[in-house]
């Protein structure tokens, strides 16, 4: 069975019908980014896979089990997913040490130890092994957000959502996070990313899935998606941002 | 009852005036003094309990008294129909006159010639019921929180009318002769009563015993003496 | 000891309720327009280039802002004649309220100027209006909507506090309780009504301030 | 006759402000701890809950300050429960500023950027957890500045103690007056005391609210 | 005489000395490029030319009357010098029409029936003539960025000063405001482009300043000096950016 599995999702804001029966697999080690339109859905379609927001009809299972609105669920369902937001939304009060390990002291229960070995092994892979013990507030953009991915995977999930986490950052920002992202794939990580870099999209995900509409509009292997995109949709969307 | 109680816890508590001169104003320690004062404090002599003197303004000393936070009122007050429904009154214990005051340009000697004049007033007092009842329908009256801003109010030339005690003005006179009201005409003869809670029978029989040899041991001469600086009146 | 609520024998006083609560709605419609329009002017002042303005403003501002209204009223009502300025019961009420209210607003205001992007001054500048132009025309409409809920609340603040300008004689709602309530000695129901007034007025001024807001304010968002 | 210097005026307004300060210290940790129930309360997000408390908050800040004092001084008394000057202030001024510090505590709370409680979710952290480890110390932090800041409205909430009898600075400065017929001099003797205690909190506040906006 | 002339232009913040030195002459209907690295003083010199900062040594000297700190002077410059933002800065509370119509009728007190005929003419030009009652908040930024060319343009000045406006707009919307510069420029506008879009400041652009630590560094016709750069610091600026 596929790692994530949307069947035929749909999802109203009120009145305003915003995915309109979403279809997805992805597998586990897969990296796939989802591209499109400003409001097509990306986001929307994101936060109801970790259950961030309800959805109205269909389902998802992540992970053997199923993305339904109950806290008790959705608490065991956060250890399977995690998230990065595009605004980083670090602990502020906290240093980034104690960010990475809130988690995992609370939810996990692990010893204190053991709590920091995990943490400064973390930073150590995004490249902040001596930040462990700055504020967010004293750094770049650049690093928050990989203070961010860090604390994600101290709770190893299955697979990591990551909603245009490079759109804050200055470009030359942005190398240092996409470098942690590729580090990742090559580690076997199952990504979901939502993303503005064509380029990104292209040369990191194994496969692209354009939304329109609220809807998977068109998907494929990314090379394949970029240069020789099939619907009209795409091909005047890529012709703009390009 | 409330004679049994007071005895019982041997404290008197008794509302009296600081803003009321001679009757009741504060010294430098800002401690009430004046005739209600040693008033109270006689009876509480007498009682042979301790006295708790509550300051309190004209508008609130009957509240004070109808919600039980003193037992006795001692705070120049006159009687009048209105108050006998919800309070009872002791014998008197003090002579009082309240006029109508104002500056030597208001040339005013009788109720009628206030009309379309402003006069300030203590509201809640005698007088203020009694002017209330007499004055033309175009006369102004400004009703005062307490009797302090009243006559601050005089005083400050915020009006130049006031209706309030005559002994009060004599206490002014002395200290302030510049700006000393003169006397324009008499409203009410309204000597001072004790008030105590509607009901409490045994209490008033008490008071107005104490009352009664107070003026026959001469008590009450040797207080008026000192503080009205003129005997007590013969048909008290 | 048990009490027999009596509401009945208010009946008789409810024009003299009435008097008070128009005299309330009065002093609150006239200290809301006037302290406000002071509050605009000393804001203006504060960010004004002149110091010897910005330092009145703001003298002014923290002096009303930490004193207990009462005492600026009593300020006002029996200190100032002894200086020759003689005022009417009413006059001081209302001017203590405006000045109170003035105090506040300037604060909120400027808060609100503050907030305005340096862009719209700039912006304003380079079309060629003058200063004032920009203040008014640019700066204050958009900082009125941005501070508005707190002008709000600092009015019905302001409302609520006229009833402490019953102290100086000024025959408003909370007068009108006291003096019922010497006459009648229903103390209780008469500040219970009263009490109630005020909550209703508060509330019937959070309405109107809501519809304010809607008709003046035709852009949805900053 | 008594004769007042400006010694003596200025002696009993001082020794009068004692009772100012104390009043305002006693108003601002019972309305504090009182309002702080309230938060917490609120945070259980019970519907009947929030009703009540919103409707407690919109009373209490509703109605005068003044026609409070009034009632809990009288009111209370005719329906049998004994109050005095002081243990009446104290109720009104508690009730009123805890009404007021809830507001400003809540506030707080909801300022806070979503994504915060969004990444606690996430993360698999609890209600009580998040509350606990993200949600209070960040909302404490940016209350410090307001609280203080409500502190001087409870400081001059105070005065209108004076109107039951509470002889604290400002019923003492009326009371001078009528033994002085100096109002001028009088109020602002009070007026200067009152600046003096309010003043500098206004200051921190200020200071505390710019060193906030500095951190963010 | 040049529209525009700076003659060794000093500019300090403080102990920071940003512009040291500028010369520079723009003739009547020429449209110029500045390009350069963040913080080499291109905004800096942009708001110096029409007195939104002052400087410390030199002369400014546009459409024959010296650019100098005195309020009245200043605001006859504004009639000559527009300027359009980066952030767009139009009013948040007015419609388009009123922002376009504030300063006519306030400055030049045209009378209102006028004052509207300019404006619709002036969101005509810039394809916004259905938006006259639109809030700015309503609008897209693309379409807010025309509007605040139309507003510049309504004190029809003689030069026109545009500070990266282009920045603050999606990749899709950037080509609208684009066309309406080339419009302008058809129509002889002389135009001041501070701009990172090195296709547009070499499609539109007669000439490019390049502007390196506070000095005009290399300057020459558009095609000339992107196809052949004189300067290593030009050389490794274009090299960067491409
Ligand atoms: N909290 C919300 N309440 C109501 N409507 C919402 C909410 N969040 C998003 N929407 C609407 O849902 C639609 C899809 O929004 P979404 O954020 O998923 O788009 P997106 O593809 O992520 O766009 P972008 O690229 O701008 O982030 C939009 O029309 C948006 O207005
Ligand atoms: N208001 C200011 N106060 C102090 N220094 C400033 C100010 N504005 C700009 N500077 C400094 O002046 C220098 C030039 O800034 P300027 O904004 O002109 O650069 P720029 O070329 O426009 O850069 P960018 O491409 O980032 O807009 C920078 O070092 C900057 O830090
Ligand atoms: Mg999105
Ligand atoms: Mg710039």
């Amino acid at each position: 069975m596929s790692l994530v599995s949307l069947d035929q999702v749909h999802k109203y804001y009120g009145d305003n019908h915003v995915l309109k029966g979403v279809d997805l697999k992805v597998e586990a080690g897969e990296v796939v980014s989802i591209i499109g339109r400003s409001g097509s859905g990306k986001s929307t379609l994101l936060r109801c896979m970790n259950g961030l927001e309800e959805y109205q009809q269909g389902g998802i299972i992540v992970d053997n089990q199923a993305v339904e609105n109950d806290e008790f669920k959705l608490r065991l369902l956060s250890r399977s997913v995690g998230m990065v937001f595009q605004s980083f939304n670090l602990f502020p009060h906290m240093t980034v040490g104690e960010n990475v390990m809130l988690a995992t002291k609370l939810v996990l229960k692990k010893n204190k130890a053991e709590n920091k070995k995990l943490a400064e092994a973390l930073l150590e892979k995004v490249g902040l092994s001596d930040k462990f013990d700055a504020y967010p507030g004293n750094l770049s953009g650049g690093q928050q957000q990989r203070v961010a991915i860090a604390r994600s995977l101290a709770m190893s999930p299955k697979v990591l959502l990551c909603d245009e986490i490079t759109s804050a950052l200055d470009p030359e920002l942005v190398g240092e996070v996409l470098k942690v992202l590729e580090q990742l794939k090559a580690e076997g990580m199952t990504l979901i990313l939502v993303t503005h870099e064509m380029n990104f999209a292209r040369d990191v995900g194994d496969r692209v899935i354009f939304m329109n509409q609220g809807k998977v509009w068109e998907t494929g292997p990314s090379e394949e998606v970029f240069s020789n995109p099939q619907t009209e949709e795409l091909q005047s969307f890529l012709a703009a941002v390009r | 009852d409330k004679l049994t109680d007071i005895k019982e816890s041997k404290v008197l508590k008794v509302a009296v005036p600081q803003d009321f001169p001679p009757f009741g104003s504060v010294g430098t320690d800002l401690q009430p003094q004046g005739y209600d004062i040693d008033m109270a404090k006689y009876l509480a002599k007498q009682l042979n309990v301790e006295l708790k003197l509550v300051p309190v303004t004209s508008a609130n000393r009957i509240p004070y008294l109808q919600t039980g936070k003193v037992d006795l009122v001692i705070s120049s007050m006159g009687k009048n129909p209105a108050r006998e429904k919800v309070v009872d009154f002791s014998d008197a214990y003090a002579p009082f006159f309240l006029g109508v005051f104002g500056t030597k340009s208001e040339p005013v000697s009788n109720a009628q010639e206030l009309a379309d004049k402003t006069v300030g007033v203590t509201r809640g007092s005698v007088e203020d019921l009694e002017l209330s009842k007499l004055v033309p329908k175009s006369t102004t009256i400004k009703r005062f929180e307490d009797n302090n801003s009243t006559l601050s109010a005089f005083l400050s030339g915020q009006v130049s009318l006031i209706a309030t005690g005559n002994l009060v003005i004599t206490e002014i006179a002395t200290r302030y002769p510049d700006k000393a009201p003169e006397t324009k005409f008499l409203l009410h003869n309204s000597p001072c009563y004790v008030g105590v809670m509607k009901g409490e029978t045994e209490l008033v029989a008490e008071i107005n015993r104490l009352i009664k040899s107070a003026k026959q041991d001469g008590v009450l001469e040797a207080l008026s003496q000192k503080w009205l600086k003129a005997p007590f009146p013969a048909d008290l | 000891m048990s009490y027999q609520l009596d509401f009945t024998n208010l009946i008789p006083y409810l024009p003299q309720f009435a008097a008070g609560l128009w005299t309330t709605v009065e002093l609150t419609l006239i200290s809301t327009f006037g302290g406000l329009l002071l509050g605009t002017l000393c804001a203006q002042g504060r960010i004004s280039q002149e110091a010897w303005l910005r330092t009145c403003c703001s003298c002014y501002v923290e002096v009303i802002r930490n004193t207990p209204f009462i005492v600026q009223l009593f300020f006002i009502f029996f200190g100032l004649p002894a200086l020759g300025f003689k005022l009417s019961a009413w006059q001081a009420g209302t001017i203590a309220m405006i000045i109170n209210l003035g105090a506040y607003s300037t604060e909120i205001i400027r808060a609100g100027i503050d907030a305005a992007p340096k862009g719209q001054w700039e912006a304003g500048q380079t079309l060629g209006l003058t200063r004032r132009q920009v203040f008014w025309h640019i700066i204050l409409p958009p900082a009125y909507q941005r501070v508005y809920p707190a002008i709000v609340s600092q009015c019905i603040i302001v409302m609520l506090g006229s009833a402490v300008v019953s102290q100086i004689s000024v025959e408003e709602l909370t007068f009108s309780a006291n003096f019922i309530q010497s006459r009648t000695f229903l103390s209780f129901e008469s500040y219970m009504i009263a009490a109630l007034v005020y909550l209703l007025l508060a509330i019937l001024m959070r309405q109107t301030f809501a519809l304010i807001k809607r008709i003046t304010f035709k852009n949805p968002s900053l | 006759m008594v004769q007042f210097t400006d010694w003596d005026i200025l002696k009993n307004l001082l020794l009068a402000a004692r009772w100012t300060i104390l009043l305002s210290l006693l108003a601002f940790v019972g309305g504090g701890v009182f309002g702080l129930l309230l938060t917490l309360l609120r945070s259980m997000r019970n519907k009947l809950i929030t009703y009540l408390i919103q409707g407690y908050v919109e009373i209490f800040q509703g109605i005068p300050l003044l026609m409070q004092l009034f009632l809990t001084f009288f009111g209370l008394s005719l329906i049998g429960i004994e109050v005095d000057a002081w243990t009446a202030a104290v109720i009104s001024l508690t009730l009123f500023s805890s009404a007021f510090f809830h507001d400003i505590w809540r506030g707080c709370i909801e300022a806070l950027p979503k994504g915060q409680w969004e990444a606690c979710k996430t993360l698999g952290l609890s209600y009580l957890q998040t509350m606990r480890h993200v949600i209070v110390p960040q909302a404490m932090r940016m209350s410090i500045a307001p609280t203080v800041g409500f502190s001087v409205q409870i400081v001059k909430g105070t005065a209108l103690a004076s109107v039951i009898g509470f002889v604290e600075l400002t019923k003492a400065g009326s009371m001078i007056n009528n033994a002085v017929f100096q109002p001028f001099k009088v109020f602002v003797f009070v007026a200067i005391l009152y600046f003096i205690i309010c003043f500098p909190l206004s200051v921190l506040a200020r200071h505390l609210e710019k060193k906030n906006h500095v951190a963010r």
